[in-house]
């Protein structure tokens, strides 16, 4: 089991430096997870993002449609990318503690 | 004394020898060959095809008006025989080939012909020079073999003419041999099975042709020889040289290896699924003969664990487990 | 990025093939499998291990496993037999595929990564690699060996390119398929192909969206549709006794921009009244049991027929996918069928019946829109497309392994008013990989899917360059998911969609509002317009 | 499976043409005997060694013709040091060996030898010695 560690904060992470258990999620866990997507400090329309991300993650259990999460925040993908140079499907989900979606995606 | 007792014993000892060489060797190499080739092909036999899992090189036959590839992606048993003839007879699939050149850090792809022309001339000649061979093993000799001798020395160059197989079946296995040794990629897959095969190819048409406009031989004799094997009275000629011999020996080794090498691909080629079956698998079922039961998530099971989901989204639950 | 691109060469290759040694470079292998989702499908040895370490925690009777396992498959598998036999390395494959031609590493030539695990068939099934060992082209099974299987049977897209050039029609695909089937007995398989297979299983789909993240994913889609055509379609979920049953990859329904192909789907649907329904239970067309053994494609494939004889439906209709095609066509009924609770498919819209899919009683929605435009049953506008020049690319198993090469190109011709082919050698039966195909779509394996889809990037630059091309359309959802990584390395500025986007695009629905954007919500003309660098390149 | 007795019937029909010539033969009674040579005049010794003969009188034919066509060389001095008329009719067939039927075309048609072009300008000399002689003459000249 890999571990990603901030200072003396440690999380069980999977190779891809995902949270292993998405239920551990707290606020500062997202900060602390930022740092690896290269984001010094999560602004207000990263916590957006996050929070929208977040709220359907326990509404589905999965990570909202890449199209909803657009649409829903007002954000354009474009605009999402340079928030999160990951992407909405990888960097998004990492910092907001959910699973990387996988497949044809 | 000795030598009154020596020499006769030599002598017959000499006499077995030449026997082995000719007789037993032949005969044991050409059991093998026809033992081994069916051993195989009977092994792939008993390997069932499960899935019906053609290539397809072409359209497929769907709508009527969509005009489909009925030799590349044939849809009924017959097109699969087309299909089959084309390869076995013309390469098809090898006529195919291009080769990727990086220019200007792009690939180009050009036509690259050669491997198919050199493959085809040896395959081609090699089956000519084999019937052509009938000559010394039927008597009388087959019109068609007269025939094929007639053609095959067209041009009449020489005496005894020159026979053309003979002439392209050597260079095309130069050529199969030049490649394997200039073209790197080829030679970093080559193994020392590419190199033997070839190697005892070459050696049987050169000593083949060595003996046909160089070293002469006796062909009376070579045929009686033949003659005896074929109908199981050996006899054994004075006067056939050494190298005949080599000849019959490298023939005879070639038959023996035959079953265990690359070379059975002769029989595999009629065999291979991607190329033999029709591509008909939504028109036609096709049974797997080791068909199994699986452990699947039912639609029961997954409507038990995902029913408060089901419920809140409005999804119809199937009734009939409802009550 | 431009300027860190990889420089594609050709270096004659040097080592020796029979020295098992792999290097695990960052950027061109896959994770492990996490031990949570091997577990979930039953299948042996779940542990955490990392194919980098020099530790795999293999089963202690590892040989014997593998040893036996491909005895039972030589005996199960006619093509696994043959393949092993008559190859003759004349070397037709070797710069047939794509891996190769990106990668230049010779393991990659088709004959090399088969000659891997023939070099074992050799050395343990044939009397003369038995006698001769290493003279006979025989190879000790080793844990060495493992690992170099694992690096090479992760990196073939089983996409058949090297087939349709082999004399004796050699597939590699069935070579790795085997090889991946072997590795899975010991436990080394992927995380991106087992979780999706796990979810796949447990949830219905690959992504793992429930039913009700379903219905809501479809319900926002068809908000979407109606701002753009002011038109509300029906999301009808496991209707009993619609006369179709329509299955698509999930991704359609998640990712981008699968999901605009599903716009398209949903407005051609509404438009021709078809009497269909979605299912939440196989909300998945995909398969990445394909990627996994022989068995896990049967056990995720039985939803489909399960679901179809459930709501009773007449017939199925498949979305956009590539390997969801290649299991649909070549092993769906042979595996779960016979589908005789299914009727021949007729289309309801213009009497047609599907003759070719009379027994398996799946079409694929490319033959469904064909026959449709054939008989002009639906109207469409292609100037709605005029923003985009647009090419095909094949996806590899619908080209190889079913023959659809004109139905999507008779839709496309139909909806756009530019569409320019990709060279001869590159489209139709002789199509280039994505570079992500089977599972290998991964982000840690970056490095290799760039490589892997150059030679398609290649084409792209050709007709990009040549016609202007800034739109490539396919029909496959991993084609959908990494092409667009794709082309922005190699070829910056293509965009790339399904087909049915395109076709849901020039679709003159009855009752639609006067349509201002396009499926992606863009305005419907380029801002501006772009001046074709045809005429700089061929004046 | 369905395909095998497919697979086992082409096999077999493989392995029959494989074996043609041992039915053919077994069929055919054919005899390992080999074709019966008989020289017409009984002489011992032909114009070289009869292994030569056997193997390359092709050789020596062609030879024997270039250089009378070409170079007027009309004898043909062996090992011996006797002297032959350089002449397929008149010295080989008159002298020895009969008529082409009935000594080359043994052996020639035995190992399906196509006859080469000889024939294409020689005739096979008749039975009897005066007409050969008669014939001889006539191509001599």
């Amino acid at each position: 089991m890999l571990e990603y560690k901030v200072e003396d904060r440690s999380y069980e992470v999977d190779e891809e430096g995902f949270l292993q258990e998405p239920e551990l999620w707290t606020e500062e866990v997202a900060k602390d997870f930022a740092l690896t997507e290269n984001i010094a400090e999560l602004n207000e329309d990263h916590w957006k993002l996050i929070n929208f991300v977040r709220w359907y993650f326990v509404q589905y259990g999965i990570a909202p449609m890449v199209r909803k999460v657009c649409k829903e925040t007002g954000f354009e993908l474009q605009k999402i990318y340079e928030m999160f140079p990951s992407g909405p499907a990888k960097g998004v989900c990492k910092v907001a503690g959910l699973p990387k979606p996988t497949g044809c995606v | 004394m000795a030598a009154l007792v020596a020499v006769p014993l030599l002598a017959s000892a000499a006499g077995v020898g030449k026997g082995i060489l000719l007789v037993g060797i032949p005969y044991a190499a050409f059991a093998i060959f026809l033992g081994g080739l069916c051993w195989r092909v009977v092994g792939w036999a008993r390997s069932p095809v499960p899935f019906r899992i053609p290539t397809t090189c072409g359209q497929q036959t769907s709508l009527p008006w969509i005009k489909s590839a009925p030799l590349d992606n044939p849809s009924t048993g017959l097109g699969a025989v087309g299909r089959m003839a084309l390869e076995v007879l013309l390469f098809r699939s090898l006529f195919r080939n291009n080769r990727a050149e990086i220019y200007d850090q792009r690939y180009v792809f050009g036509d690259s012909k050669w491997l198919w022309l050199g493959a085809l001339a040896f395959h081609w000649s090699l089956l000519v020079i084999l019937l052509r061979h009938l000559r010394l093993f039927v008597q009388p000799v087959p019109a068609f073999v007269l025939f094929m001798g007639k053609v095959d020395s067209f041009f009449q160059i020489g005496a005894p003419a020159l026979y053309l197989s003979n002439v392209v079946v050597l260079c095309a296995l130069a050529y199969l041999l030049l490649r394997r040794l200039w073209d790197l990629r080829l030679r970093y897959i080559s193994q020392f099975s590419d190199y033997f095969a070839l190697l005892l190819l070459l050696g049987t048409a050169l000593t083949g042709v060595l003996m046909r406009y160089g070293t002469r031989v006796d062909v009376v004799a070579v045929k009686r020889l033949a003659i005896g094997l074929a109908t199981f009275q050996p006899v054994v000629p004075d006067g056939v040289g050494i190298v005949f011999l080599i000849h019959l020996l490298m023939v005879s080794a070639l038959a023996a290896y035959f079953p265990f090498s690359k070379l059975v691909h002769m029989g595999g080629v009629f065999l291979s699924p991607t190329r033999n079956l029709a591509n008909n698998s939504r028109m036609k079922r096709h049974v797997n003969p080791w068909n199994y039961p699986v452990k699947t998530h039912t639609y029961a099971e997954w409507e038990e664990e995902f029913r408060d989901k089901l419920l809140m989204a409005e999804i119809p639950l199937d009734e009939a487990k409802h009550d | 990025m431009t300027d860190n691109r990889h420089k594609i060469e050709q270096v004659p290759p040097r080592s020796d093939w029979r020295d098992p040694a792999v290097e695990f470079r960052k950027g061109t292998y896959c994770h492990s499998a996490g031990a949570k989702y091997v577990e979930a499908l039953g299948l042996p040895n779940p542990r955490d291990w990392n194919p980098a370490d020099a530790d795999w925690k293999l089963p202690s009777d590892w040989k014997e496993i593998i040893l036996n396992g491909m005895a039972e498959r030589l005996e199960r598998f006619r093509s696994f037999k043959l393949f092993m036999d008559v190859c003759v390395r004349c070397g037709a494959c070797a710069d047939k595929c794509h891996y190769y031609l990106g990668s230049n590493d010779p393991k990659n030539m088709p004959m090399v990564r088969a000659e891997l695990i023939r070099s074992v068939y050799r050395r343990y099934f044939t009397p003369a690699g038995r006698v001769f060992g290493s003279l006979a082209g025989g190879r000790e099974l080793t844990e060495e060996v493992i690992k170099e299987w694992f690096y090479y049977f992760y990196q073939c897209s089983e996409c058949r390119r090297c087939s349709v050039f082999c004399p004796f029609g050699i597939d590699t695909a069935e070579i790795t398929m085997i090889g991946r089937e072997l590795l899975n007995l010991l436990g080394c398989n992927i995380n991106w192909i087992t979780k999706p297979a796990a979810d796949c299983f447990r949830v219905g789909n690959h992504l793992g969206i429930q039913p009700h993240a379903f219905k809501d994913s479809l319900e926002f889609a068809a908000d979407e549709l109606e701002e753009v055509t002011g038109i509300r379609v029906d999301i009808p979920i496991g209707k009993k006794g619609a006369e179709v049953l329509f299955v698509m990859p999930s991704a359609d329904f998640f990712a981008t921009p699968h999901y605009y192909t599903l716009l398209g789907y949903m407005s051609l649907f509404h438009e021709i009244g078809l009497d269909f329904t979605y299912s939440a239970y196989a909300s998945e067309g995909g398969n990445f049991g394909l990627f996994t053994s022989h068995e896990m494609m049967k056990r995720l494939n039985a939803k489909i027929y399960d679901e179809a004889r459930r709501l009773g439906v007449k017939w199925i209709l498949g979305g956009e996918c590539g390997h969801m095609w290649r299991v649909l066509h070549q092993y769906m009924e042979t595996m779960n069928g016979p589908a005789d609770f299914l009727e021949a498919p007729v289309s309801p819209v213009t009497g047609t019946r599907f003759e070719n899919a009379r027994s398996t009683s799946m079409v694929h929605i490319c033959e469904f829109t064909a026959d449709l435009l054939y008989h002009d049953k639906i109207t469409l506008d292609p100037k709605r497309n005029d923003k985009w020049s647009v090419t095909y690319h094949d996806s590899c198993n619908p080209a190889r392994g079913m023959g659809l090469l004109e139905e999507p190109r008779y839709v496309l011709k139909r909806a756009c008013n530019n569409f320019h082919e990709m060279p001869e050698n590159t489209i139709r039966e002789q199509t280039f990989c994505c570079g992500s195909g089977s599972g290998l779509g991964t982000d840690e394996n970056l490095e290799m899917r760039l490589r892997g889809g150059f030679p398609r990037a290649n084409a792209v630059r050709h007709v990009r360059e040549k016609h202007g091309v800034n739109l490539l359309s396919c029909i496959c959802a991993i084609d959908k998911a990494t092409m667009p990584t794709l082309l922005e390395y190699w070829v910056p500025g293509v965009e790339v969609a399904g087909v049915h986007e395109l076709l849901g695009n020039a679709l003159v629905m009855t009752g639609e509002k006067e349509r201002t954007t396009n499926l992606r919500g863009e305005p419907l003309q380029a801002a501006v317009p772009e001046t074709s660098p045809a005429e700089v390149v061929h004046g | 499976m369905g395909d095998r007795p497919l697979i086992y019937g082409g096999l077999c029909l493989f392995v029959a043409l494989v074996t043609f010539p041992v039915w053919k033969g077994v069929a055919a009674q054919s005899s390992t005997k080999g074709p019966e040579v008989k020289a017409v005049v009984d002489k011992k010794q032909c114009v070289a060694p009869r292994a030569y003969m056997r193997e390359a009188h092709m050789e020596l034919l062609v030879a024997w013709r270039d250089g009378k066509v070409r170079r007027q060389e009309r004898h043909y001095t062996a090992r011996d040091g006797t002297v032959y008329n350089v002449s397929l009719t008149g010295t080989c067939l008159t002298q020895c060996h009969g008529s082409k039927e009935k000594f080359c075309d043994s052996c020639h048609e035995y190992a399906g030898v196509s006859a080469p072009n000889c024939w294409g300008c020689h005739t096979s000399p008749p039975a009897e010695p005066a007409k050969m002689a008669a014939a001889a003459a006539g191509e001599m000249r």
